[in-house]
């Protein structure tokens, strides 16, 4: 079996698993190694129990000695049959069932399902709701991406940065906490507004969580940027390349470290963002050329970081007072929901990437198709390339690096 | 040499079956500084021979069974299983579904509920601590008990009567280094 | 000195001493760690509550191992830990079995646990543990170079220094601190080598940043993944050991310096105790600076990078405390 | 790098961040240590404090409630059924996903969210 | 190139296959408005294809999302959405290429060929909606479990669907 790796070559004859049908039909219990296949050869599986994957997804390796010869994936571990159990609830159920696509990003799927009802009903959204919509997503984009320098900084082994990243963290979860009631799933934005309000009094709190993690950012940038044996193990690793990731249609900081200016808040403006004049963060932006590989992805992911708190910062300063939600009593909600006909797309930038909810709703409570594409769903098939040339040792933090 | 060693020194493995992540995110922070629970001697690691303790998450999605039931029968006796999250323990949002044959304590016996969507830290330890008074419970009964937490009735009625060894010497036949 | 009989006897106090203060440092490693990653950390003993509860845990031996090999990989392991200790000195007073093995036969049985653990990982039959049991070989073939340097250069320096006496053996060198043989040029050279030496401790021993054998994210345990029970727990003895044995091998030969002799103390019992009680902190200083601190402030090296560390720069660094210490032997003498 | 070294020595000396909840390190009887708690000789460490509004266990009211059962019509977990006969509902704390949603839609707010989280228990509630 | 422009130029090379087109607008934000607008084309199955590759020359590197849909009577409708102009502040707007497939009919060719990051979601619609993508270069299922009965279809509505699997999995505990 050759390489299969490359999807720019052999457009016409993308092959990435073909031959391996035989093989992978027969073997659905099987989670650990594998037979081996003569010769020094043997394929691997990682996940979906194992430790290095949180996510039930598996990706199955061939191996030679320490190298990498092929990899595949499959994902049927965390099927649940989300839009299944949608499109036999009403809306306002459903925001919590989208809550639940994802326990890391959970606004970002609630919002996208809001916003696209809101487009099919044609609801306006009071300014105020949006701040406080941004301001919640930021603060989540702030705990996922530090989340994941400390999954990242883990894989590679190095706990410390890990403990350290997870306990500043503390600090931004404290805040959601206080803002949603509760530290994962927030259950903040609901169909044309928010839940809760911001009363003045957390105003202060938000603005000092934010002046924290300005205030360690250089330490966080020494920690991953600026250690010998980080940059040894992440330069060069992982490459995307940015034809690769256009053609595989990668979206969020995986697609940003290639090179691809691309970010929802940027391209097209919702919530607060409109005010904000958002731009995409490239590696060029932050260190001056790109790589693609996955020391990109990290520095990416810090500058957004920062970047965030400055989103925060502006929105609670600017922050428009008024209603928080366009209708107060959920039944009366989910009445004017009843009525409406059409479809919808709404997305935006999760810390992941673009999440993206189609909802078509036929006058019926329950909406009648409902399909959500969470940012992996995306740049999963960019590991494939990312994986090309690698050794055992680099598959976890790869595939950590598009943080699935 | 007893319960209470046993009890203060439980490692830690982990099995996501399909869950949304808030839950495994806790986990994960229990670990680290603000929760340590390294301090109660507990650590995770990285492979189910070396655990005391099963922290399930998520609803059972299809296919997700069979892997589960092989983690528990890879895990030495004796163990503690906890299911951590309602999703894991009665479905939550998931409660209907075509894909999901959960809740956990279907699948494997579970010691532990630990209620939350997700649980924060502390009532992940909280569960520990209950295991805990558990497993002395236990303890007082003697030995033979400890062996097996909770009667395993559910693993029975759903992974047949084969020993730990059988199948995983099954599920790995042919491994032998070439 | 003891007659060789007589040792024998002394075996099982040695092993169990080795096991009480290797697991005691493995608690003090552990907890410094947590401390410096702003943890609380487990209790100071809890190792030995690891091994008690590993001991009552089920033992399984996947059904494809080599089941004799894998049983006696473990033991293998331990038993090569403990005779280890038998030719180190410690606590301040000779090696037990001194002037019967040297420097060069520590070394060699400094292989061996790794060795049985190699041995165990291709039995136990799995693919992790044979991916981590080929790291592991990989390791072992890289790391033992500087350190078969740092030992021979420290050997030549005595044997130059003071003829009389045998320059392979471990009393020797910790008869004579090497310190006080050379000038600065030497001093700088012994500086690098002890170095070097650290820096192959968390290599010897599998630690971070070079615990490629057992990565827990990569290869879920590597050589170990298999192991429960008692056999997990030999191993996990076997490590506390060795652990011991290799600080203990670095004390001998650059930290020699007995309290008892420096504090002049006469009375023979608490002579012992200080020379125990000194001993035991010089042991605790190699042991934070080239295991603790190294494993919590680094990254995992993926294993070419081990071997490209240890070959590479370790080799180089120790060749170059080489040539320092007999630039000055040329120079000097 | 030395940032990192330099860190984690400076941590070396401090105080961990750690919150001690429930104790220190595990009690050698966890029955005796509740024990003790209650009696007053030995002190619970608390856990992080929630704060005000936090999403915690719901509590029902059972006397207030009218059976209007527009809390079962929005929970998305099927946590509170109605009992028709009753006229009254019943509340699954198993199932609930803690989102609060029923507490806000409910007309006489027969329901209301609590700050207990501690739910761990040995069987479904 | 700007929605109106683009729908023009997919009328031009279509004709008669396309059956129907809007630009849709919704304004939203927060004290200034961004009116996103999205580009809804329904195709005939045949030119289906063309429609593809004739956005894909009018932007070289289109981003595609995703593919989703919905079974109505004795039609599956499928719903691809592409992206124009991304990575461009302010301009980026949405198509949709709408195709209905008969139900004697479930097949449509393969686009991986042109965009290649369309492989999963082809390889879901194949095994969620029973539709057969000619010429897909890897047909295994994706999210399905290999144990998923075959002939079971999650998002059709009728007796492919998967009404017989579902199960209450709350009702076991009292
Ligand atoms: S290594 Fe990381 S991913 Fe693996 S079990 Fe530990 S925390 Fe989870
Ligand atoms: S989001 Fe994806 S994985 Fe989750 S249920 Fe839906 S299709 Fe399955
Ligand atoms: S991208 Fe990952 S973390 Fe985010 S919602 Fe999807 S599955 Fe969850
Ligand atoms: S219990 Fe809730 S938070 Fe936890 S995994 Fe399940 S759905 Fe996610
Ligand atoms: S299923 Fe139960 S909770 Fe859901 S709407 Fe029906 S009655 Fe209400
Ligand atoms: S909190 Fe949410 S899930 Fe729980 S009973 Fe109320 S509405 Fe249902
Ligand atoms: S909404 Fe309130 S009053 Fe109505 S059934 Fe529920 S608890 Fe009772
Ligand atoms: S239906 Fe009546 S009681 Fe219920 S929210 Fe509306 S106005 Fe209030």
């Amino acid at each position: 079996m050759k390489g299969q790796w490359c999807f720019m070559a052999e457009k016409e004859t993308m092959r990435h698993g073909k031959q391996r049908l035989d093989t992978g039909a027969g073997r659905g219990d099987e989670e650990t190694m594998q037979h081996a296949k003569g010769g020094t050869s043997f394929t691997i599986s990682i996940g979906p129990v194992h430790p290095a994957l949180k996510e039930p997804i598996q990706l199955d390796f061939e191996i030679e000695g320490e190298k990498v010869k092929n990899a595949d994936l499959r994902l049927s571990q965390a099927h649940r049959g989300i839009e299944w159990i949608g499109t036999n609830r009403n809306p306002i159920q459903i925001l919590y069932l989208a809550e639940r696509i994802c326990g890391i990003c959970n606004v970002c799927h609630t919002l996208s399902f809001c916003r696209a009802v809101e487009s099919i009903a044609n609801i306006e959204v009071p300014p105020r709701a949006q701040y406080i919509r941004t301001v919640t997503a930021e603060l989540e984009r702030i705990h996922s991406h530090m989340l994941w320098a400390g999954v990242a900084a883990h894989e590679l082994g190095f706990d410390s940065v890990m403990h350290y990243t997870w306990r500043a963290r503390e600090k931004v979860l404290d805040t959601i906490e206080i803002l949603t009631g509760n530290r994962v799933t927030k259950g903040m934005p609901t169909i044309g507004g928010v839940r809760r309000d911001f009363p003045e009094k957390h105003h202060k709190r938000i603005l000092e969580t934010v002046g924290f993690y300005k205030s360690i950012f250089g330490k966080l940038q020494d920690m991953l940027l600026h250690d010998p044996v980080i940059e040894a193990r992440t330069r060069g690793i992982g490459v995307l390349k940015k034809e690769e990731a256009l053609a595989l249609c990668a979206v969020g900081p995986t697609a940003r470290a290639s090179g691809v200016k691309r970010d929802v808040r940027q391209d097209e403006p919702y919530a607060a963002y409109c005010d904000l004049g958002v731009r995409a963060i490239t590696p060029k932006e932050v260190l001056g050329e790109v790589h693609g590989d996955v020391f990109d992805r990290i520095a990416v992911r810090l500058a957004e970081v920062a970047q965030s708190a400055d989103i925060i910062e502006h929105c609670v300063r600017n922050i428009p007072e008024g209603k928080i939600v366009f209708e107060e009593k959920p039944i009366k909600v989910l009445a004017q929901l009843r009525g409406a006909q059409g479809e919808g797309i709404g997305r935006l930038e999760a810390p992941r990437g673009e999440v993206f909810h189609y909802v078509k709703m036929t006058g019926q409570e329950a909406p009648y198709a409902w399909k959500v594409k969470a940012p992996t769903y995306s740049n999963l098939l960019s590991i494939l390339p990312m994986m090309r040339e690698a050794q055992i040792a680099d598959i976890p933090i790869i595939a950590a690096s598009i943080d699935p | 040499m007893g319960m209470n060693d046993f009890k203060r020194s439980l490692w830690v493995f982990h099995v996501n079956t399909g869950s949304c992540n808030g839950c495994d995110i806790e986990i994960v922070a229990s670990l680290t500084p603000r929760y340590d629970i390294e301090r109660f001697g507990m650590k995770l690691v990285g492979t189910p021979r070396h655990a005391d303790v099963l922290l399930v998450t998520g609803p059972v999605a299809r296919g997700m069974d069979k892997k589960l039931r092989r983690v528990f029968e890879q895990t030495p006796d004796p163990k503690v299983v906890m299911a951590i999250g309602n999703c894991g323990i009665s479905g939550d949002v998931f409660y209907e579904s075509y894909n999901l044959v959960g809740p956990i304590d279907k699948v494997v016996p579970v010691d532990v509920f630990v209620h939350g969507c997700p649980p924060r830290p502390e009532a992940i330890i909280d569960g520990v601590v209950k295991a805990w008074a558990k497993l002395e419970e236990k303890g007082a009964e003697g030995k033979k008990g400890l062996r097996k937490p909770v009667a395993g009735k559910a693993a029975e009625k759903s992974g047949g009567t084969k020993s730990a060894k059988e199948v995983h010497g099954k599920s790995k036949a042919g491994g032998k280094a070439e | 000195m003891i007659g060789n009989i007589a040792a024998l006897a002394i075996v099982p106090v040695a092993g169990v001493a080795g096991i009480i203060f290797g697991l005691l440092f493995k608690g003090l490693d552990r907890v410094l760690g947590a401390r410096m990653q702003a943890r609380v950390g487990p209790p100071l003993l809890q190792p030995f509550i690891d091994v008690k509860k590993l001991l009552m845990k089920e033992n399984i031996v996947p059904q494809n191992a080599v089941a004799w090999l894998f049983n006696a990989a473990p033991v293998a392991a331990l038993c090569a830990s403990i005779a280890l200790l038998l030719y180190i000195p410690l606590f301040g007073s000779g090696a037990l079995l001194e002037g019967s093995g040297d420097m060069v036969l520590v070394v060699y049985l400094l292989l061996l646990p790794s060795l049985a653990m190699v041995a165990g990982g291709f039995a136990s039959g799995s693919h992790y543990a044979t991916v981590g049991a080929q790291r592991e070989m990989v390791a072992m073939l890289s790391y033992e170079f500087p350190l078969a340097i740092a030992v021979v250069s420290a050997a030549w320096l005595l044997a130059s220094k003071a003829i009389a006496v045998q320059a392979f053996s471990l009393a020797a060198l910790s008869a004579f601190p090497l310190w006080s043989l050379v000038g600065t040029l030497g001093f700088v050279g012994l500086a690098v080598l002890l170095a070097v030496l650290l820096f192959v401790m968390p290599g010897e021993l599998g630690k971070a940043p070079f615990d490629v054998a057992e990565a827990e994210t990569e290869i879920a345990g590597g050589v170990l993944a298999e192991y429960s029970g008692v056999n997990l727990a030999l191993f996990y003895l076997a490590d506390a050991v060795k652990s011991f044995a290799m600080a203990a091998i670095i004390v001998a030969i650059f930290l020699p310096w007995n309290a008892t002799a420096m504090l002049s103390i006469s009375d023979m019992w608490a002579g012992a105790a200080a020379g125990a009680l000194f001993f035991l902190a010089k042991v605790f200083a190699v042991m934070f600076a080239g295991n603790t601190f190294m494993r919590i402030a680094l990254a995992r090296l993926r294993i070419t990078q081990v071997v490209r560390v240890y070959w590479g720069y370790a080799s180089a660094a120790a060749l170059a405390g080489l040539l320092l210490i007999a630039a000055e032997l040329v120079l000097v003498v | 790098m030395f940032g990192m070294a330099k860190e984690l020595l400076r941590q070396l000396f401090k105080k961990p961040f750690t919150n001690l909840f429930p104790a220190k390190r595990a009690p050698g009887s966890v029955k005796d240590f509740l024990k003790a708690v209650g009696e007053g000789k030995k002190k619970l460490n608390p856990p992080v404090p929630v704060p005000e509004g936090y999403r915690g266990k719901i509590r029902y009211y059972r006397d207030k409630c009218i059976g209007c059962g527009l809390c079962t019509r929005v929970c998305p977990a099927e946590a509170v059924v109605l009992i028709p006969e009753e006229k009254k509902i019943r509340y699954h704390m198993s199932r609930c996903c803690f989102c609060a949603q029923c507490v806000e839609v409910c007309p006489v707010k027969a329901l209301e969210t609590t700050q207990e989280f501690l739910l761990a228990d040995y069987k479904k509630s | 190139m700007k929605p109106d422009a683009v729908l023009k130029d997919l009328q031009k090379k279509l004709g008669a296959n396309i059956l129907e087109a809007r630009i849709a607008e919704h304004a939203e934000g927060g004290k200034k408005k961004h009116v996103a607008k999205s580009i809804w084309v329904k195709v005939g199955k045949s030119a289906f294809k063309d429609a593809v590759a004739e956005l894909c020359k009018m932007h070289p590197n289109i981003y595609f999302a995703v593919i989703s849909g919905c079974q109505e009577g004795d039609i599956v409708e499928l719903n691809y959405h592409f992206s124009f102009n991304y990575a461009e502040p302010g301009e980026e707007f949405f198509v949709t290429l709408k195709v209905a497939l008969p139900k004697s009919g479930l097949s449509l060719p393969t686009i991986t060929n042109l965009v290649p990051g369309a492989l999963i979601s082809e390889r879901e619609t194949q095994e969620m909606f029973g539709v057969r993508i000619e010429g897909i270069p890897d047909p295994r299922r994706i999210f399905l479990d290999d144990g998923f009965p075959q002939g079971v279809f999650p998002w059709r509505r009728d007796e492919t669907g998967p009404q017989k699997l579902v199960k209450k999995i709350n009702e076991a505990d009292e």
